[in-house]
């Protein structure tokens, strides 16, 4: 259980303006990486990037930025 | 003489496969014995691994690990965080790195080379799930680095390797090849 | 009266930095499955990516007591766990079996026979991703026909074991199907069987993206696309009386279902297909469908 | 209260009194009558325990290692192929080390079908972690079981145990044994408390992937344990000899003092044996025997005698005589000798033959191929 | 020619080169990209065999078993648990007496589960009467492989035989290996002619009820058989010799002659020792090494050096080093390190302190408990 | 059409002298079975009865080649088997399963899924006495709701696992069901079966004399009041398309049944059944029923 | 394969006067012990005596006699 | 004292049980030394069978089967065709058959004792699955042959054994006692 954050290649970052919070992203995300706070917040030390959230947000509220290393 | 690379990555990036292209383009530019395997964890995609090439002029007995490497490969310098690549490095070993970054921008107590392996591998359109992969392309910087294996060697080792695919993989090992700097 | 996704509980047993692959089906079953059966539960897991996905000892990502066994023993073993619960008096702990499709429809198949045979009070859930993926893609019996596999180079000649069916033929209370990409559907058939005794049988479908060769933020999609091309079905079987759910339910009910070229399209597994091969696993799924229509049909919301 | 019964029932008897939790078994002759009889002990409400009708042998042993996990006292019986079908799990429950509780009735190994008595069915199991003691009666049968719990559950200990016997030479021999009574039983047998098991309360993971440094350590510690058993094994032979006034350790000696010539060997031989050592010495051969009574952990250290003649029921392809192979080489003049294999009837005078063989110098298979 | 590929993708080429009829197996870590391989050449036409894609390891072995029992010549590839849940199988193949070839590679044993590699999957199988190879090169699994149909056809052999080597370190290691032609293995290993086997035409009946009289013979000769294999690997080691350059026996000496001490090992650790050896010797230590080739048949009387150092891979409970334990007790002075468990690596440092320590009459298990 | 029991063929496969229990079903089974598989047939046989009726070693009362094989093992023993006769060109050879219900329900099952999945070519008979008699009547996974075994001393609790239904729900070409009082339907189906190609299931209900407790000159009896009664029923069913024969069509097509208590009272494992369980267990057969003219009735000659 | 007409306590004795040879006792018989010649022939070196060729003759043309020894 | 006896008969007969029955008599008859056991083969129903018992004063450790018997019974006479029941008899043994004939009109080379088991089976209704069980009677009978061994401990083991049909066995055995000829 290291962070898996350091496996990430492409960061999803949320626009909380668009956001509806239909909360798709917390429920799909496979690391338990979103919480459902007052908006959804990304714990990066554990997104693996994988883009999930990205891709079901239905109003394209996640974007997927290149991780800078 | 012996030489010995550790290459560091993580699932999916082709650390392995990199270690394997290495002792096949070794062998074909004449070492007699090479060797080439993993540190296969039980790893997913994304995590850690680590795989060794051995090069050597005679034939090999070593099983073990490779424990004081004479060039380390990171493929992916994220896991600089978590693991520390210098570990047992010769004292005139050198540390090769995927990044955009000059050595001279690097810190490191060793000697350094640097190839943007990630966007060589984007620019000839190498992905696999979504990932680049850096492999050929840092395999490619290594023939520069490393006396007894050659570039001609490395792109044939490829293209016996690779399908249809071998192209674009040949020429990201040869611009990675022009590429890197020590 | 489904839950809706805000009123999921929040409480989370799988812990963040687990070690699946990005993208994994996997987890995103397991959250939403412990979310409806709560922290009194066992889970008996035979080797398969569930069992690498828990972290190296001595840590874990699994927040519910985890017994890890055999590839083969997973239904035999929890036939002991639950037992022993019982002789013990703890019959309010459930025990649950996560396997995958290797661990259910091939190796593991006659333990959860027998388990289902002699009555085991416990759930059975099956998450397949149609193919051994822990070791690296080779077919299983889940394995839909032509699909490629490092043991099928060609895709696979043989069709897909039915598991659903076959449990069916044993007569248990409760039988369902579901997928990752319709959480609540999934949520409410685990708090159902939760509530049930005997043995429940819940089987998942869970696109892997390795295996099934797509890009690792399409895990979601692609599990939505098999509903929605009929490729997968959703159902429940509650004392043998068979009710469509969701998605499958309106398909039941004489909504189009979209062309299941579009599903196979985005899987590299399936690249080399053919157009006539493509048009033959079309016939197939028509066929089924078709099944389905006369004996569940004919009514308007599927029922 | 002294019954006369048939090994597996006294063994059945046995299984009942030790109060397991859970049972989980699978017929196979010569066993079956271990299963039918405990199976109407639960049928009728003489037990109380959860009996599972598993469908093999390999889900019999996994339904033992799902209930001992949760802390629960389990049984088991089997025999030959059931035996060899649970070996992966056999391996499993030993390093998982759960204190589990199984009789094997020792049986020939197929092709072709024998169902006679041959120990390679448990010796061959010898490396999976397992405790194994051998009875030569239908008593030391019954003491056997009530005394492998204990050891077993000792938290020096906490590996699993496997009592074997002969198969229709024990198994279906009636013969009179002690039976003490329930309460005492209980008192010299309480309640399993678990060290670990699976709880709610305390969630845990078991048997996820351990990287090589712990592995190491988890492997080794089970050949630790072992070792510990032969300690705790004499405990708690002595302490049920104090109270049932039947006292075992790891060997039994029987007119050893003097002996030129010890035999060494196990289960139902080690009986008629006695009868062999008891003609030899009227005729004034100063031989004595010693009826092993745990093969594992496996007593080499207390076998120092300058003959040995061991006999096996047993032959491992390439190797010989099992027992004969871990005897050697401790520095003894060891004679092997393989005999009874596949239920070839064993008596007192095919020991004394054997006994006179290797007076001679000569070992190897008897009758067959001696030299 | 020279090829360089993993261990596992060269033993699917000696595979393929053997032309077995029929090929049986289940993938496991770390043996699958074998039969990966083997699919592969058998759907590109590559490879004339029938691949039956079975559910389980026991269905493998059974299947191997009833394609044999047609006159065909198998294969097959397991590991680990696979290998164990064969057990049943693997007892059945030998007695069987079915010439049945199968790679093993070697790997921990659950729980936990670990994919590294050690010894105790084969070894618990030494009684099963299948010819035991371990190699440790990637050349002497290919060249192991074509030797073993040779030597398990042999009509005075007659029994399966497994084809070992260490999961990952050989298995996932690339090196290059010289193979030869089609043509001369075609030669080398003519098509197979079994002694017996089912056919309409004769109409006999395999494996029916034995009695003891039978059976006991039966038993003996696949132990004898077993014996008879030492020969015959020792002259098919020779003719490969012969034909390929590389000449093989039942064991390998490495710098023994003058040696005061040698260690003996097998599998890749023998490798890994031979760089131990040459820096010892660079530092006056007189000082060789064995590497085993085969562990069954077992070649007892080979290894008769004054003192010996055995490193084993391995662990039984309660016994030890498998290896160490069957060579003790031959007279020689014996040290026994038990090292590398579970994958952990074992370096030529550690085989260099290994012998400091022995020098120093220690063993144990390294590095944690030597004394 | 109709083969007649005066024209089945004289030649016997099972020779005199085998060492079956007088009145013993298997070998009245076998030897109808092997008139119509002919001498080009191979037998694979588990442990069980069969294994034991052939005789000790060096004699065999089996007169085609026969392979014994573990328990649990025959259908992936016969896989090897009919692999090795395509690799060595012999595909005129036929391999067929003979094995126990305890051998095919239970502990075999796994492997006869994975052959049947495989697309075996073979035929696999299980021969249904309802429990393990060779080792002396312990329950199976056929063992009928309420029978009395030695490992079920007050009757079965379970209900019996359908098998038959279970190998449909793989879709193989020929299953079918048959019993020995209707020696030429067994005749005929074998015959059937022999010419396809695949895998193809039959099951034999097989009474046994010690086993059921009754009187060993009243085997035949009790397989044709099974028929009767309708507690077994006769059925083939070709790619998938179900026809009931012989008597149990009659029954189909509104013939009625023998009371199921005759049955139940001529077998002393049903002696302790009270008048409830009989009771009970009609109410299940007529439901069992009621569901086949539910779905294949309604054709007066029962098609 | 011993001569199992050891076996037997009760004999079959087939009285060819009443047998219409529809050769039940034939097919029936366990032990192949029924041989189908011009009428239904016993081998007794081998026959049983389980019965059911008496059992199942539709005309009763089969007869259970004690064994005398 | 060791005396030890064969019983000879088939599957079904009863012949084990016989054995069972005579040790628990004989416990009950104040021997310290009992057993009782098969030579089981995979025998079904009707083939022949054999089983052994000793009795003695003292323990008994003998495991092996008796080639030197006191006594042999012979339940089922047919089997005197195949199996040579007086095989190891000792010179003063006795063989017990179950025949209506007198011990004068049977031709055997030993002391000849018989009793109707069979005829008294039926007479008592014991019969399972068709088949007359002779083995209580004859134990009865044995209760008049062996010295340690008193019908009335033979008709108390009986009478624990069996449940329902206990009274019509022990009757059985009682005839037979009072039956057997020598
Ligand atoms: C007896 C045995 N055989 C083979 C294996 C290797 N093995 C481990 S997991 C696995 C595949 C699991 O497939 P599945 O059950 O579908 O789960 P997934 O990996 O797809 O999650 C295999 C073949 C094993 N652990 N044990
Ligand atoms: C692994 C294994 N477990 C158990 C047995 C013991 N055994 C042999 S046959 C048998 C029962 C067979 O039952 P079934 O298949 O119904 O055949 P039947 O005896 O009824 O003819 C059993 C339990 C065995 N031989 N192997
Ligand atoms: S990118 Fe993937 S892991 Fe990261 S938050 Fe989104 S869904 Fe979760
Ligand atoms: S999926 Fe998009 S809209 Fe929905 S909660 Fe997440 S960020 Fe907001
Ligand atoms: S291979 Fe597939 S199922 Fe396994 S961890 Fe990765 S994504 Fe999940
Ligand atoms: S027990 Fe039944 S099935 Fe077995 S041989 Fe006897 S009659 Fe036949
Ligand atoms: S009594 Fe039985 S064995 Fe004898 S002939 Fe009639 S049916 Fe055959
Ligand atoms: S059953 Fe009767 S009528 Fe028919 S052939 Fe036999 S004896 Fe004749
Ligand atoms: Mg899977
Ligand atoms: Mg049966």
């Amino acid at each position: 259980m290291g962070k898996t954050g350091t496996w990430r290649v492409f960061r999803p970052v949320i626009d909380k303006e668009k956001c509806i919070k239909c909360w798709f992203c917390w429920v799909y995300c496979p690391d338990a990486a979103i919480a459902r706070k007052e908006y959804p917040e990304v714990d990066y030390d554990y997104c693996k990037g994988c883009g999930i959230c990205a891709n079901e947000c239905p109003v394209n509220a996640i974007e997927m930025r290149r991780e800078e290393k | 003489m012996l030489k010995e690379i550790i290459f560091y990555g993580r699932g999916g990036q082709g650390g392995v496969t990199a270690a394997n292209l290495l002792a096949s383009a070794a062998l074909k530019s004449g070492n007699k014995g090479v060797q080439a395997f993993p540190f296969f964890g039980a790893e997913r995609r994304g995590a850690p691994v680590k795989a060794f090439a051995r090069i050597s002029d005679e034939e090999i007995y070593l099983r073990s690990q490779i424990r004081e490497p004479d060039v380390v490969v990171v493929l992916d310098t994220g896991i600089m965080d978590v693991v520390n690549v210098t570990e047992g490095l010769k004292e005139d070993g050198i540390v090769l790195l995927n990044t955009p970054r000059k050595p001279s921008e690097v810190e490191m107590p060793c000697r350094v080379a640097t190839v943007d392996a990630t966007t060589i591998a984007l620019n000839n359109k190498i992905l696999v799930g979504g990932i680049p992969v850096v492999n050929t392309p840092l395999v490619g910087a290594l023939a520069k680095l490393l006396d007894g294996v050659n570039i001609e060697a490395v792109k044939e080792a490829i293209k016996e390797r690779f399908g249809k695919n071998a192209e674009a993989n040949a020429n990201a090992a040869e611009q990675a090849y022009n590429e890197v700097v020590l | 009266m489904m839950v809706a996704i805000k009123d999921l509980p929040l409480d989370e047993k799988i812990l963040k930095g687990h070690a699946a692959c990005p993208g994994c089906p996997i987890t995103i079953a397991l959250r939403i499955a412990l979310k409806a059966l709560g922290e009194k539960t066992m889970l008996v897991i035979p080797a398969s990516c569930s069992a690498v996905v828990q972290a190296l000892y001595p840590k874990t990502a699994f927040n519910v007591p985890t017994l890890n066994i055999a590839f083969e023993a997973s239904a035999a073993a929890a036939s002991g766990v639950s037992s022993a619960l019982k002789a013990l008096e703890k019959e309010d702990v459930l025990p649950v079996v996560w396997a995958g499709d290797g661990g259910s429809y091939d190796i593991g198949l006659q333990a959860l026979s027998g388990a289902l045979e002699r009555g085991t009070d416990f759930i059975y859930v099956c998450y397949n991703n149609q193919m051994y993926s822990n070791t690296g893609i080779q077919r299983s019996g889940a394995t839909p026909y032509g699909a490629w596999t490092t043991t099928t180079w060609k895709g696979k000649e043989e069709h897909q074991k039915e598991l659903a069916e076959i449990v069916m033929a044993h007569h248990i209370p409760y039988v369902a199907t579901a997928t990752i990409a319709y959480p609540t559907d999934l949520y409410e058939k685990m708090k159902k069987a939760k509530e049930m005794k005997g043995p429940r049988y819940i089987e998942i479908l869970a696109p892997c993206p390795p295996g099934w060769r797509f890009d690792m933020s399409k895990t979601v999609e692609m599990s939505r696309l098999a509903v929605e091309t009929g490729a997968w079905v959703l159902y429940e079987m509650v004392d043998g009386k068979m009710e469509f759910t969701g998605y499958s339910k309106r398909l039941l009910a004489g909504k189009k279902r979209k062309p299941i070229k579009d599903w196979l399209k985005m899987q590299g597994r399936f690249r080399h297909l053919t157009e006539e091969d493509i048009e033959e696993i079309k016939k197939e799924i028509d066929a089924k469908w078709d099944y389905y229509m006369k004996i569940y049909g004919g009514n308007e919301d599927g029922k | 209260m002294i019954v006369i019964d048939t090994g597996n029932h006294i063994a059945a008897l046995a299984a009942k009194m030790a109060k397991p939790h859970v049972i989980a078994a699978y017929p196979i002759t010569p066993q079956t009558t271990i299963v039918e009889r405990l199976a109407q002990y639960v049928e009728n409400g003489e037990m109380d325990a959860e009996f599972i009708r598993v469908e093999s042998e390999h889900s019999a042993m996994a339904a033992c290692i799902g209930a001992a996990s949760v802390g629960a006292r389990t049984f088991t019986a089997t025999s030959s192929h059931g035996l060899l079908l649970m070996h992966e799990m056999l391996h499993w429950a030993g390093l998982a080390r759960l204190p589990i509780v199984m009789v094997n009735v020792n049986r020939a190994l197929g092709p072709g079908w024998n169902i006679w008595s041959d120990l390679n069915d448990s010796l061959s199991q010898r490396d999976t972690g397992w405790i194994q003691f051998y009875a030569s009666s239908v008593q030391e049968a019954y003491d056997n079981i009530i005394q492998a719990y204990k050891i077993a559950e000792n938290e020096e200990v906490m590996l699993p145990a496997m009592i074997c016997y002969d198969g229709f030479i024990l198994s279906h021999t009636s013969m009179p044994a002690e039976i003490p009574e329930q309460h005492e039983v209980d008192k010299f047998l309480p309640e399993y408390k678990p060290a670990w098991k699976m709880d709610v309360e305390k969630p845990a993971t078991h048997g996820n992937i351990v990287p090589p440094e712990y592995y190491i350590q988890i492997r080794y510690d089970m050949h630790l344990a072992m070792e510990r058993a032969k300690k705790i094994i004499q405990e708690v032979g002595e302490e049920f000899g104090r109270k049932f006034g039947r006292e075992y350790g790891l060997i039994h000696e029987y007119r050893c003092d003097d002996a030129d010539y010890v035999m060494v060997t196990m289960s139902s031989i080690a009986a008629e044996g006695r009868v062999a050592v008891d003609r030899l010495r009227e005729k004034g051969e100063k031989v004595g025997l010693v009826n092993l009574r745990t093969f594992r952990p496996f007593p080499r250290e207390m076998l120092k005698y300058d003959k040995m003649i061991v006999i096996d029921r047993d032959i491992s392809p390439g190797l010989g005589g099992v027992v004969y192979n871990e005897i050697r080489g401790n520095g003894s003049e060891v004679y092997g000798f393989m005999a009874g294999l596949g239920g070839m009837d064993v008596s007192y005078k095919d020991i004394e033959r054997m006994y006179e063989l290797a007076k001679q110098g000569k070992e190897g298979l008897y009758p067959l191929e001696v030299k």
